[in-house]
């Protein structure tokens, strides 16, 4: 068994350049706290207005730019949620696309009157205002159980076993949404489905988040969009703990090599199962949002096909990180809404729908040119897995300044090992 | 090396293929039971909505049959040639004013909307040409057919002032998941397509049904299956859609005694093979199967059936009213009943639209070119506002070339009625 | 020529990948086209915590904080019987031997005699098809591998297995984690525990990296490390779970012979800090430096145990593991 | 003009490099060995002469023709052949289908040749002939590494790579490896051997590299290496 | 029996309906026999599909998601090829004797194999050979065959049409041309054997039989099973990795070819540019049943698969006929992590 392994110190083959993107964050690590808020609430707010602020080209013609930035939304914890498994995990799921359907169908089928399980209405201890709110934890709560139950007797699987078998109950949780039709209406579907009541008036019976909120430019598509904008940032802060903490790092971990992850002392499998309970549990968040928004559910939004494009977007964005995986959520979601209805663009004539039409064969040569030539996703993975690491970095660039500034001493590296362990 | 002997398999495939092309067509050879006579296509639902491909099945169409209403009873079919002309007496003036529709554009339910799309712009050619001083547009949304997209899509429609009217959507399911919206802008709705009973029962007042929904469609088939037709033993196979769900329902309740409940089944839209189903039905020997779905698994299932020996009358409705069932069944889909509350399209009509759009009328083209032309008159009449046209349909009554079209307070047409049509 | 195994950084498709040869490749996805290889950034450990400029403060911090209930000399780990088959092959045959607490002991042996199978028996990797393996007065018996670490035995690999997309000091803290008990939810909401813990983790780590001499390499990814900082963090990392006993498989591989010393060094400085080593190892030079005790493993046998003078006298060992001239057994 | 010839070669694994340029040479008929502990770079090297790992740098020449970026499955046909380190018997072939994959790229001329060919393999490992149809993941590491002996020679090989041959092998099996080697040798076929039984080694090759940390340190022949007091303590552990 | 499906009671107060399944144990024995048969021949179709991501994996431990394209590919070469041969379009089978109809048949399936075993190695260069030049992660390489899998499509869908002129592709199932109308031949303990069954099972058993001996008896073969067991060892024997992978695809695309004709025989009117995505998801399924890497494997869990499904369609109801295909996957991965065979062309090794 015995074989050898790499070979002694060598000196590094050169010194590349950091890219943009490492130098804004070497930037961006070194501000202080207050200094980041005061560049980061600016950029959120931005981002929160885009939909309103109604700027040219970027904005859809064919559809309401604002809904499109609310599915963004949803789309965008989905690829926060998957990142936990794949990304981070390196868990291969491609059955997510169940839990987004469970987190959906929990509300629908708590709150939708064509439910034998509503509990909403007359003689119900769910009340009409506070329905989907209070449905919200439980949608959370049973994908996240969901996600456990799928999990704890299949995650000793490994690789591309697991994969088929999530595609597996991603399958089934359709095909039962779609079989079960006393309960779940089958293909009839779940309408009315519960939603945020708030600032109902006169002209908006329905409330902000009503799909009948169309008036004026803050229409309810921009209201869902704050709405997921919020939870993201949520989520992104939960997540962002996780990550910064030991459950982080053991998720790394088992992702470079379990088996040392696991001689290292890491439960292993109760983090791999923690990943998946998460992933769901954010899964089942987004689904909860969607059934809000469409007030709609029926089994075809489930299929396998979005699975996959969920992975894209992680894959696309780039695995691993964060803001990656939400970029890439974006491009999957905006990108063939762009072209519809549009008839120029830059001044250019052109006939939109009937590009939209070539929109995944474009999109699957985008996604085979992209893998060949940037594998690592649009904004590569670069994890902080420490809580008290910033310290740590901002030294670290005190000294790689110094270094730039005095170029003699910047070669040090490839010393013995004597001097430095007698160092 | 292996390349060498893929290379002489090409040359030796290429060689027979010349050959045998050269041999020259082959024809269908009778399968089975015999064509019969062809007989003129003037359907309504007739023609191939994608396909140039050669006409198959021997000589097949859909021929309407009969139009009956909701207890199956026959009932005098409109002659149409009294129909209202979009064209009104060219004195109409307007400005800026245009008609949104919205339905599958793209993807792979397309074919349904573009088929209400060109009906539409039929009819708005005639106006246009008629009325100098009064251009109307049509915009149009893509919805894919998708709930959510729909949701999208909406608000463009309803924050597009210029927009007075609505055609569409065109299915149930985006339909119930936009209703409120449209609704709310108290733009009218008009639907050349969604079925679903239910869609009338949300107290919509800007929503109207262009033709007969489920609810009409169930009951006046099964009565004619029970009734002139005879049938006592009926198998209700659905898909998993929801037009096929709600369908089957309808369909079974009207059937009553006669839906045998030990061969009703399900199959999946993308099925195409059958074998379970169809060795179900053979064993429990009904005198007729209704199949509530799409053409696209419709056909294959037919065919399957006759292969599997099942004789029993075909029966299905509106998703399977379209040539490419004929087309891709063939023989098989001869005598099969096909029920919509669609109607047949005239002649001259169908001569003018394949000239404008290179295919012939689809299912809903002619109920596009109907509703397009009671907007497009409320238009000329001098409306330019949502609530007035909203307010024209509601009071509207006029005849089109497939029924003569009034509403009542839901937004259902007065009468209901619904076409059968048989392949011959 | 790829190695489907090389394929690490999103390795989904896990370990049956891994053989043997692809060891050797750990590196190979290193230089992935349009990926942006770091600059190496040094860091002054006396910029970060200043206290850690003093050798001794270090040396208290890496010092195992447990109570270890094992006196001195008596023994800590026991091999009792220990037979591993793999298939037909016998990989280890009922070897017997114990480690004391305090103690250097090197096992040797020829390569494939059973060494690092007898490695793989302690830490858990395998279960020995018969015979017990006892340590600290318990049979490991069926714990799992983590919990194993847990009891406090430590160890590094003959092929580097690092997290290579961590930095050195993450590394390290996934070791100290091993002692520490914030889950999902205290990580979640931040609770005072876990900022303690996190704390005290990055305080340990930092220690142990300086400990082994890698502290100015903190911040740096563990692949652009040079190969003896790998091996050196590979030890740190191991010492972070806090071990009662420390196992080292070929820690100089690839080492020249001042990088050898410097090792020898680092491995009694360990001792001194109070915990017990376990080494296997080839060069000769080294383990006769180092050791207290060697046991000599040979096609799975073990053939001989005693002090490295007395090993060397030994003429089982000369034969089989020094190997002979032909003519000798001909 | 030596069969193999390497100038400066260099390889490396990303960023870090295994090999610094090392040269040596082999000439035709002779038995080389070279000597290294564990990391070395030795495994790298018979790799990197095989084909299989590209190098950074330096030239391969082979009889008197440059194979640096030869394709490894053309360096066999060219008659380099290689019994890996770990011995790499296919686990689910049988010992006969193991042999017949040495004669993969190489055809012999007619069935006659490919019998002589198998016959001498047979000859010089009796056991595989016993064992033809035995699957090769099942059998012990001893008889592993005669098929892997065996399997090479198939190939008829001009040169061949013996990648620690005696690795983890009874002392016995490892002395009939170590004349099984000796005997391929007397018959003409010239040999790079990477060992680390340094005793038995040097005392049988003519000629000895000692490979440290990716250098070659010292070359000479091998009797006159094994005599030399600092590769004793350093690789045979007596001072 | 009746209704397959009944809402329990909702009882006066109770507010959960729990939906109940029912067994229709009584219709699966009545039709055993005609059900495994028929299973078996759709388990044979999915066994020679199963056969090219089997190969694939184990050669590349890589997931062709795009396989299933190679087979949709398939469906339209053979039907193009019998395009050519002069027949055309319709939904009624043709006459043409027995002999002719053999032969056009060996014609069609042979285009079908040419198409689908083109279109399966330009994949591999095109697609996956820069990425293996660039040691991408195998996660790469599942998004770009999700990505080709897209192209395909989308060309069958789109651009095939713009280039046959409408005759092929778009967004219709093609209109069927049969050759071979079903005909019971003759019964095995009361269940009919059709002739289309024969012709599946029997080509399928053919196919099945040459590839295993190809791959276990052959020189090539003998190559494939050394890249998958140790690629490092098969290069020092002087096995081109390329070639070896470039033959890989090439049988997994012929056999998808042929299974393409078989499938379109059992169902003349599945020829469609989504046509192949189920089957292929479900072979897929079955090469991991048998233990994917592992070509008996896939034969066996293909055949497995085929008549379990069709077993459970009929004591479920139709409708789950996918749910128990999954729900049976995931239960013998379970029990066996590594399939039904595990993985003997692969690594095999401890």
């Amino acid at each position: 068994m015995s074989t050898p392994v790499k070979q002694t110190s060598a000196t590094p083959l050169g010194r590349p350049h950091a890219g943009v993107g490492d130098r804004f964050r070497l930037w961006w690590n070194a501000q202080s706290r207050p200094a980041q808020w005061a560049f980061g609430v600016p950029f959120i707010l931005f981002i929160a207005l885009v939909p309103i602020l109604n700027i040219p080209v970027l904005t859809t013609v064919g559809t309401n730019f604002g809904a499109v930035m609310a599915q963004f939304g949803m789309i965008a914890l989905i690829a926060i949620g998957l990142n936990v498994v794949v990304g981070q995990a390196g868990l291969l799921d491609l059955g997510y696309v169940g839990f987004y359907a469970v987190g959906a169908y929990t509300v629908a089928l708590l709150t939708s009157p064509d439910s034998p399980w509503n509990q909403t209405g007359e003689g119900n201890w769910l009340s009409q205002d506070w329905a989907w709110l209070a449905v919200l934890p439980v949608a959370v709560c049973i994908t996240a159980i969901s996600g456990l139950l799928l999990g704890s007797p299949t995650l000793r699987l490994r690789g591309d076993y697991l994969a088929i078998v999530t595609l597996g109950f991603g399958e089934i949780v359709r095909l039962l949404a779609d079989n079960l039709g006393e309960i779940t209406g089958g293909g009839r579907g779940l309408s009315q489905v519960a939603y945020p009541q708030l600032g109902q008036t006169e002209a908006n019976p329905g409330g902000l988040f009503s799909a009948g909120n169309v008036a004026g430019r803050i229409n309810s598509g921009v209201w869902w969009f704050w709405l997921s904008l919020v939870l993201i940032m949520v989520v992104l802060l939960f997540v962002g703990n996780l990550e910064r903490s030991r459950v982080g790092r053991a998720w790394v971990a088992i992702r470079e090599d379990e088996d040392a992850a696991e001689i290292m002392g890491v439960p292993t499998f109760k983090f791999k199962l923690w990943a998946f309970t998460i992933g769901a549990a954010i899964g089942g968040l987004s689904g909860a949002l969607y059934a809000g928004q469409v007030q709609f559910v029926t089994p075809t939004n489930f299929n396998v096909i979005n699975s996959v494009l969920f992975l894209c977007a992680v894959v696309l964005g780039g695995q691993g990180n964060k803001l990656g995986v939400i970029l890439g959520a974006f491009i999957i979601v905006y990108l063939p809404n762009f072209f519809l209805g549009r008839t120029d663009l830059f001044g250019i004539p052109i006939n939109g729908n009937e590009i939209a039409n070539y929109r995944y064969l474009f999109f699957g040569l985008a996604l085979m040119v992209l893998m060949i030539f940037r594998p690592q996703g649009l904004l590569p993975a670069r994890q902080k897995l420490l809580t008290y690491g910033r310290q740590l970095y901002v030294a670290a660039r005190r000294t790689a300044k110094r270094q730039h500034g005095d170029a003699g001493t910047g070669d040090q590296h490839g010393t013995t090992g004597a001097e430095e362990v007698s160092r | 090396m292996h390349r060498r002997s893929m290379r002489a398999a090409l040359v030796l495939v290429a060689a027979a293929t010349l050959t045998l092309a050269a041999c020259g067509d082959k024809s269908a050879g009778g399968s089975g039971s015999g064509s019969e006579s062809s007989s003129a296509a003037t359907s309504g639902a007739s023609g191939s909505s994608s396909s140039s491909a050669a006409p198959a099945g021997g000589d097949l169409a859909i021929n309407p049959l009969v139009q009956i209403d909701i207890d199956g009873n026959e009932v005098e079919a409109s002659t149409g040639t009294d129909a209202v002309s979009p064209a009104g007496d060219g004195s109409a003036t307007c400005d800026g004013v245009s008609v949104a529709m919205a339905g599958a554009l793209t993807g792979p339910n397309a074919a349904l909307g573009l088929n209400i799309l060109y009906g539409m712009q039929t009819a708005l050619k005639e106006h246009n040409d008629a009325n100098a001083n009064c251009q109307v547009e049509i915009k149009q949304f893509d919805t894919e057919g998708d709930p959510q997209k729909a949701t999208q899509v909406a608000p463009q429609i309803v924050s597009d002032a210029s927009v007075i009217g609505l055609l569409g959507p065109a299915f149930s399911g985006e339909t119930k998941a936009t209703g409120t919206i449209f609704s709310q802008a108290g733009l009218l709705s008009l639907t050349a397509s969604a079925t679903n009973p239910d869609l009338t029962a949300n107290g919509w007042t800007n929503f109207f049904r262009g033709l007969a929904n489920d609810a009409v469609q169930g009951p006046a088939v099964a009565k004619y299956l029970t009734g002139s037709a005879g049938f006592s033993t009926v198998c209700v196979v659905k898909d998993n859609s929801d037009y096929g769900v709600g369908l089957a329902e309808t369909i079974t309740e009207g059937l009553g005694d006669a839906a045998d409940p030990s061969c009703a089944a399900d199959v999946k839209t993308g099925d195409k093979d059958f074998s379970a189903t169809v060795q179900l039905i053979a064993g429990a020997e009904p005198d007729a199967i209704f199949y509530a779905g799409y053409y696209a698994e419709a056909a294959p299932f037919v065919a399957q059936l006759r292969e599997g020996g099942v004789e029993a009358a075909f029966v299905s409705a509106d998703g399977t009213n379209d040539p490419q069932f004929v087309d891709q069944a063939g023989s098989a889909a001869e005598g099969a009943y096909l029920s919509c509350p669609c109607g047949p399209a005239p002649e001259e009509f169908a001569a003018t639209y394949e000239s404008e759009h290179g295919q012939v009328p689809g299912v809903y083209s002619v109920e596009g070119y109907d509703l397009m032309t009671i907007i497009l008159s409320g238009i000329d009449s001098g409306i330019t506002d949502r609530a007035g046209l909203v307010e024209y349909v509601k009071n509207y009554q006029g005849q089109g070339l497939a029924r003569e079209y009034q509403w009542d307070d839901n937004g259902e047409l007065s009468s209901s009625l619904i076409w059968m049509y048989e392949v011959g | 020529m790829t190695d489907p195994g090389s394929a690490r950084a999103g390795s989904h498709f896990d370990e049956q990948n891994r053989s043997v040869e692809d060891a050797e490749d750990v590196g190979s996805d290193k230089d992935l086209p349009g990926g942006v290889t770091e600059e190496p950034v040094i860091v002054d450990v006396a910029d970060v915590e200043p206290e850690l400029a003093d050798p001794a403060v270090v040396a208290e911090r890496v010092a195992p904080t447990r109570a270890i209930d094992t006196a001195v000399g008596a023994d800590l780990l026991e091999m009792r019987d220990v037979t591993m088959r793999f298939g037909g092959l016998v990989a280890l045959d009922s070897v017997s031997f114990s480690i004391r607490r305090g103690e250097i002991l090197g096992l040797i042996g020829p390569n494939g005699a059973g060494k690092t199978t007898c490695f793989n028996a302690m830490t858990g990797v395998y279960r020995p098809s018969d015979g017990q393996v006892v340590f600290d007065g318990e049979p490991l018996g069926k714990l799992k591998r983590n919990q194993i670490t847990r009891r406090g035995i430590a160890r590094t690999f003959q092929n580097i297995r690092l997290f290579s997309e961590m930095t050195a000091l993450e590394n390290v803290v996934v070791g100290t984690d091993a002692r520490h008990r914030t889950s999902v939810p205290g990580a979640t909401f931040r609770t005072p525990r876990h900022r303690r813990e996190e704390h005290d983790a990055i305080e340990r780590a930092m220690a142990l990296l300086e400990f082994v001499g890698v502290g100015a390499r903190a911040t740096e990814k563990a692949r652009n490390l040079p190969y003896g900082d790998q091996r050196r963090l590979e030890i740190a990392r191991a010492l972070a779970t806090e071990p009662k006993l420390l196992c080292l498989d070929e820690p100089a591989a690839g080492f020249n012979p001042a990088e050898k010393a410097a090792l020898m060094d680092l491995i009694r400085k360990i001792r001194a800090d109070g915990y017990t080593v376990l080494l296997i190892e080839h060069d000769m030079r080294l383990v006769m430096g180092v050791t207290d005790r060697i046991v000599v493993l040979e096609f799975g046998k073990k053939i001989a145990e005693g002090q490295p003078a007395e090993i060397r006298e030994n003429p089982a060992v000369i034969a089989a593991y020094l190997g002979v001239p032909d003519d000798a057994t001909a | 003009m030596p069969l193999l010839e390497i100038k400066d070669m260099t390889v490396g694994y990303g960023r870090i490099e295994a090999l610094h340029g090392i040269s040596l040479s082999v000439e035709s008929g002779e038995l080389v060995t070279l000597i290294g502990a564990n990391g070395a770079g030795k495994t790298t090297t018979m790799r990197a002469i095989s084909g299989v790992r590209p190098l950074t740098r330096g030239s391969i020449m082979f009889d008197g023709q440059d194979i640096t970026r030869m394709k490894a499955h053309l360096r066999v046909l060219a008659g380099i052949v290689q019994a890996p380190e770990g011995r790499g018997v296919f686990p689910g072939m049988t010992v006969q289908e193991n042999l017949d994959m040495g004669h993969y790229a190489r055809k012999f001329a007619n069935k006659a040749e490919y019998q002589a060919t198998l016959d001498h393999v047979f000859e010089l490992f009796p056991r595989l002939k016993e064992r033809r149809a035995q699957m090769g993941g099942t059998m012990s590491g001893g008889e592993q590494q005669m098929v892997a002996i065996g399997r090479a020679l198939m190939a008829r090989p001009r040169l061949l790579l013996l990648d620690e041959p005696s690795m983890g092998l009874a002392p016995m099996i490892i002395q009939q490896i170590f004349r099984i080697v000796s005997e391929i040798n007397a018959t003409g076929t010239t040999i790079l051997l990477v060992e680390q039984n340094a005793q038995q080694a040097l005392s049988r090759s003519d000629r000895a590299y000692i490979l440290e940390t990716g250098e070659v340190v010292k070359s000479g022949p091998g009797p006159e290496l094994l005599a030399d007091p600092a590769i004793k303590e350093a690789y045979l552990g007596v001072a | 029996m009746s209704s397959l499906l009944s809402v329990g009671a909702l009882a006066d107060g109770s507010w959960l309906a729990v939906p109940a399944i029912s067994f229709n144990i009584e219709a699966l024995g009545d039709r055993f026999w005609s059900l495994t048969i028929e299973g078996l021949a759709y388990g044979s179709i999915y066994a020679l599909v199963a056969v090219g991501y089997t190969l694939v994996y184990g050669v590349l431990r890589l997931i062709n998601f795009a396989h299933s394209e190679i087979f949709m590919l398939g469906m339209f070469g053979q039907y193009a090829v019998l395009m050519l041969l002069g027949f055309s379009p319709s939904g009624n089978a043709y006459a043409e004797g027995a002999v002719m109809t053999i032969v056009y048949l060996g014609i069609a399936m042979i285009g079908g194999m040419l198409i689908s075993g083109g279109a399966a190695v330009g994949l591999e260069r095109v697609a996956y050979r820069p990425l293996r030049k660039r040691n991408a992660p195998s996660l790469v390489f599942l998004i770009t065959a999700i990505g080709a899998s897209f192209v395909i499509q989308e060309f069958v869908h789109f651009v095939l049409p713009a280039l046959t002129d409408g005759e092929l592709g778009g967004v219709n199932a093609q209109q069927p041309i049969r050759l071979v109308e079903q005909k019971e031949q003759f019964t095995i303990f009361g269940a009919s054997v059709t002739n289309v069954t024969l012709i599946i099972i029997g080509s399928a058993l053919v196919l099945a039989l040459a590839t295993d001996m190809f791959v276990n008896r052959t020189k090539f073969g003998r190559g494939i099973r050394a890249v998958a067991q140790d690629p490092t060892t098969a290069t020092l024997m002087g096995i081109s990795r390329e070639r070896i992978i470039m033959l890989t695809f090439l049988i997994g695309g012929v056999l998808a070819g042929a299974a393409a004709l078989l499938y379109t025989l059992r169902v003349p009117n599945g020829i469609i540019y989504s046509g192949g995505f189920i089957l292929g998801i479900k072979a897929f399924c079955a090469a991991v049943l048998g233990g994917i890497g592992n070509l008996r494997g896939a034969l066996l869990g293909g055949l497995i698969l085929g008549v379990m499904e069709n077993y459970g369609q009929i004591l479920f109801g139709t409708a789950w006929r996918d749910v128990v295909a999954f729900a049976l996957l995931i239960l013998i991965l379970m029990f066996r992590p590594t399939g039904i065979l595990g993985e003997t062309l692969g690594r095999a090794r401890a």
